[in-house]
């Protein structure tokens, strides 16, 4: 059973594409932002690894024309808010970025498909990298909730960018912090690392997003192990919906390599499938 | 009420606005109802069967987009089985577009899309022609004829040929594409162009050059419809950053029957739904009582210069 | 520092930022001092007195604006007596763009317009051919090659082919130049369009169609410069929709040897003098001691497939 | 003399262009605004009739692409200002109303030719119609400084329209409204009331700006009555600086008619040279 089942949509339409107004909208470190909206209804059925599409407004220059995809970090029905956080690093997260609270932006989500997490899970390991924390963190409270123990592994460059507390939210969960600056980041560290949590206490399923390193690392692993894993893959979309096929990345079906749309087959795929790597710009 | 069914040719469309091929597909009857279109264009299918190009396939650029998807295709058994269906329940008329790389490939393809279920073949004859070299078979007047008239040949059902903006005498080709016994002109796909990265030195799109879309070519597509509507006589379908209501008003005063919007729906996946409701919200504020009223109604006083 | 000149045949540029014709004048003074660009390009004089094109001659677009003023000019006299003297005092090579009617008239007006003070010659033969039936020159081979080269064999003076893009074979064009004795290709020109005012049912322009320029045609102006440096020799002058720094790289990277920049200045006066300071700090940023080792190293790692 | 001569830069550049700080920007009835910019000294040596060249943020969808001019409704030196009487017509304008006090816009001038006051006038006349107010509004306070006595013919559509307030600043002058409402601004009503003012005290000068209809008819009255008269033309701008040879209108020069640049040898010019009528959209 997958987590990724929302209930119906209330408009009868399961995708919703509402103006929404920006609650909050603060620098976490030096890095990295967090946004939060005043959503309807219908965008907050987000499941953990899905996106939305996010039309940032036009302020300078160069303005956006396309939306920009961006994983629900939190999602809030109870409070009506759906969270972001996110690294500028272009035009559209610059404009992101300009937003205050009462400023409005279109949002269309969510979007495709999230984490798959069995209920019957006992433990469950997430390895994140940089801006892929926010991706994978809303695994968190839903496992914790459910009883499922997690074990993480975040990888950043250093100690002021690492996002521990927003990663593990108010959760009790066991963090092992990695950083470039101090080498700890390194494969072969991590490596070990790894090997111990799979060999001490052998996970049901791994999750990460973030890093082509860690993901080739992983997928050693997993076969080795035997470990089922999942990881959530980035591409540069267009539509969001499936309709354009720009997102596709090399996904191996059987032998043969397909190429699979991030925004709707994906974002996260199964760990084993994912061939070959890709970075953006 | 405004009247805002159109003709082309023999069929009746319920309204002016369809989606442009390669940007539509079910999915979007996630966000609103598919049924509420002019007709239903999908992306072009190939006989052969193909990947597409190689990622990254989409460049932002001001006020549009480059793409270079290509055409990965699943051949045309799988169009038939698979994607007709899928269309079966809705009211609009489903427009196949269809893609090939050679004269005798279109024609079979055509045959075998000639299903019931489809309702007009839409030639995207602004494909690589193997047979010349690469260049699009819609770059010269005698592959447009040549491509055309087969593809007539080849099916009962009426034939949109699409052109290309890339060509440098528009009227010649709409005049060989018209007679060849195309029933339609669509006015016009994507305009080649690139980018390249400064960071990385690389062309920000994998194939290297794409085709541009959006706002930005809505200029060159719009004098790409006046030049076609001044010469021949079928229908034209406008195409080429249409995003409002009021866009769609200027197509149809240059000289389309009716649109089709590519670009605009990645940004607004409703934008259709939005640019439909604005069209007769613009007629019933003029008291335009038939929106085929608008038809190459431009006022133009004097014969333009042109360089 | 970093060193920003670069070479354009046997001239040297101390900096490869100079203003597009037409987008140009010395009421920029007012603005900033020209002696900082790298060029000095005028507007295209005509042998023969012409008035322009009717009012309206300009209309705003999605990130650029049509234009059709023509080319309103007061003789070859006029230019040597008036406009060359008003840039004698700076130190900026002054380039005379030329247009005309015939071949005979090209090569004419450019036996008049080598003088003392004028460094270059531009041919802007994207104007309309009265001998083919008003199509411009840069339409076709042929007709390009009958121009430059007439105008090569009436001056001493380096000559630069102005091409326009709307043509279909922009490479058989830019050999074409390029054989008939072309120093350098400027590519491109405005790409006609049009917009028609959906109140008065008119089109926006006087002369109905226009050149469209300014961000909108940026990605359809690299692409057309990577495509000539695929075939030419001869240095290219990159032009359209450059409006900062990095535009600049991107048309270096893609073959061009130096830039022209038009309506960026309309919105901006003093947009070269930024463009210029923009990518002298891109450099520095990144290291690069000399402007001109961006030329044509654009990573390309295969063959495009073009459509 | 012209009043428009400027001292010189003190840049070195006689045009400045400048980010200026909004003071003010509020409705002045249902149909105007006026917008208050903090401006550095270069840009308030603007003299009556001469424009400014302002870039509109782009805030929505359509954004403005080139500049928008606007003459300039007062210039405070004083108080570092320069501001604006503006019609919200389309883009441009949508988008200047949307300024707030504290935003910041690229303005470009002071551009253009103003119109010719000479400081031995006694008795001049203005006649505006619409937003023509704003364009001659600045030759009131220059004319009642200097002891030239001003008579105005303010022409609206209705009394609510009418900016006889802020065309007559504080200066005290003889102001004649008339409306479209009450019928009083039809072409033969203004001829009667303008022949009355001929007749009774002849001005030295008529001033004009805003109406093709009311052009005309200073024309004829002008030539009929000898008096010497200018006219502020608006013409649809690129980059004007004289530079794009967009602006242009016929002038008639010497028998000659000739395309004149509206943004350099105008927007002031000889009303009797003005050659045809022109309209906007
Ligand atoms: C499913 C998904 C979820 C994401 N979640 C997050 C998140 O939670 N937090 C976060 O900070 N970032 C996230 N990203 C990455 C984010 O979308 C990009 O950083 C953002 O689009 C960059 O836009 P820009 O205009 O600022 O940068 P620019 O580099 O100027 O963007 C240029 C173009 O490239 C695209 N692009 C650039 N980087 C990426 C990228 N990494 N992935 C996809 N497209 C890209 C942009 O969308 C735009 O079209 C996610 C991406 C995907 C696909
Ligand atoms: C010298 C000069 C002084 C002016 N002073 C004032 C003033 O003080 N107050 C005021 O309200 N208006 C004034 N105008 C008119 C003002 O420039 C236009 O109303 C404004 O440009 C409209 O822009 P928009 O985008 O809102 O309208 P749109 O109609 O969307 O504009 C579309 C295009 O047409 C141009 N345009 C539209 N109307 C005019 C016009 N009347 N004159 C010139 N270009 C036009 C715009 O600049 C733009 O390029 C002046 C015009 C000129 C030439
Ligand atoms: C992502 C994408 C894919 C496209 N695929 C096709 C295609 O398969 N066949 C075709 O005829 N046109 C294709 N087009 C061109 C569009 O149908 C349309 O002609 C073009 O985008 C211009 O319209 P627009 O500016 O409204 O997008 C594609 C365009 C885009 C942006
Ligand atoms: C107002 C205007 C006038 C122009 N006049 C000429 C001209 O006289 N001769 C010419 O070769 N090009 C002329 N051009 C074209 C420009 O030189 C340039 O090729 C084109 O505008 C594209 O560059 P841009 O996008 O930087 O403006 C003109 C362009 C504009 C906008
Ligand atoms: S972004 Fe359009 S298919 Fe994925
Ligand atoms: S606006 Fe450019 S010359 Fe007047």
């Amino acid at each position: 059973m997958t987590v990724a089942q929302p209930p119906a949509a209330p408009t009868g339409f399961p995708v919703g594409n509402a103006p929404c107004v920006v609650r909050a909208n603060r620098a976490v470190n030096d890095r990295y932002r967090h946004l939060v909206l005043e959503a309807p209804p219908p965008l907050c059925r987000a499941t953990p690894g899905q996106f939305f599409h996010l039309l940032c407004p036009p302020f300078v220059d160069n303005e956006p024309y396309l939306r920009r995809p961006m994983s629900v970090y939190r999602v809030a029905p109870e409070e009506q808010a759906i969270e972001f956080l996110y690294n500028v690093v272009g035009a559209g997260t610059r404009s992101l970025a300009r937003l205050v609270a009462g400023d409005t932006m279109s949002v269309m989500g969510p979007l495709g498909t999230g984490f798959t997490i069995e209920p019957a899970y006992r433990h469950i390991l997430m390895v994140a990298r940089g801006v892929g924390l926010a991706t994978m963190a809303p695994v968190v409270p839903w496992a914790c909730r459910r009883g499922i123990r997690v074990t993480a592994i975040l990888s950043a460059r250093s100690p002021q960018d690492l996002m521990e507390r927003e990663f593990a939210q108010r959760e009790d969960i066991r963090v092992h912090p990695v950083f470039d600056q101090d080498g700890t980041s390194a494969v072969g560290r991590v490596e070990a690392l790894l090997r111990g949590i799979l060999d001490a206490d052998r996970p049901d399923a791994m999750f990460t997003c973030g890093s082509n390193r860690l993901m080739t690392l992983l997928q050693r692993l997993g076969t080795e192990y035997g470990v089922y894993g999942e990881i959530a893959l980035e591409q540069q979309m267009a539509c969001g919906l499936g309709v354009c096929l720009c997102c596709v990345r090399p996904i191996r079906v059987g032998g043969e390599i397909e190429h699979q749309r991030v925004c709707c087959e994906g974002p996260v795929f199964d760990l084993q499938q994912v061939a070959g790597t890709w970075r953006h710009g | 009420m405004v009247d805002l069914s159109v003709r082309v040719g023999a069929l009746t469309l319920k309204n002016p606005v369809m989606p442009a091929s390669g940007c539509f597909s079910h999915e979007f009857g996630q966000v609103f109802d598919l049924g509420r279109l002019g007709a239903l264009v999908t992306k072009s299918v190939t006989p052969k069967l193909r990947k597409g190009n190689p990622i990254p396939r989409v460049a932002e650029v001001s006020q549009g987009m480059l793409n270079s998807i290509g055409i990965p295709s699943k051949g045309i058994d799988h169009y038939v089985r698979e994607t007709v269906p899928l269309f079966a329940a809705h009211s609009s008329p489903l427009v196949a577009s269809v893609s090939a790389d050679t004269v005798a490939e279109f024609a079979q393809a055509t045959a075998a899309l000639s299903v019931p279920g489809v309702a007009v073949i839409e030639a995207n004859i602004s494909c690589p022609n193997l047979e010349a070299d690469g260049h699009a078979f819609a770059m010269l007047p005698d592959t447009t004829y040549a491509a055309v008239s087969a593809i007539k040949r080849a099916t009962p059902l009426p034939v949109w040929a699409k052109l290309t903006p890339n060509t440098g005498d528009i009227k010649a080709i709409a005049l060989a594409a018209e007679r060849a016994g195309a029933d339609a002109l669509v006015v016009a796909n994507t305009i080649l162009g690139m980018t390249i990265d400064v960071n990385s030195f690389r062309p920000t799109l994998g194939n290297v050059m794409g085709g541009l879309s959006g706002p930005a070519i809505k200029p060159i597509a719009l004098r790409l419809v006046f030049q076609c509507a001044e010469v021949v006589s079928i229908p034209i379908i406008g195409c080429g950053g249409i995003a409002r209501g009021e866009d769609v008003v200027e197509f149809m005063l240059a000289g389309a029957t009716a649109v089709q919007v590519g670009t605009a729906s990645f940004v607004h996946a409703d934008a259709m739904i939005r640019i439909l409701e604005e069209l007769q919200a613009f007629c019933e504020a003029r008291g335009i009582g038939r929106v085929a009223d608008l038809v190459h109604r431009a006022r133009v006083e004097h014969e333009p210069i042109e360089w």
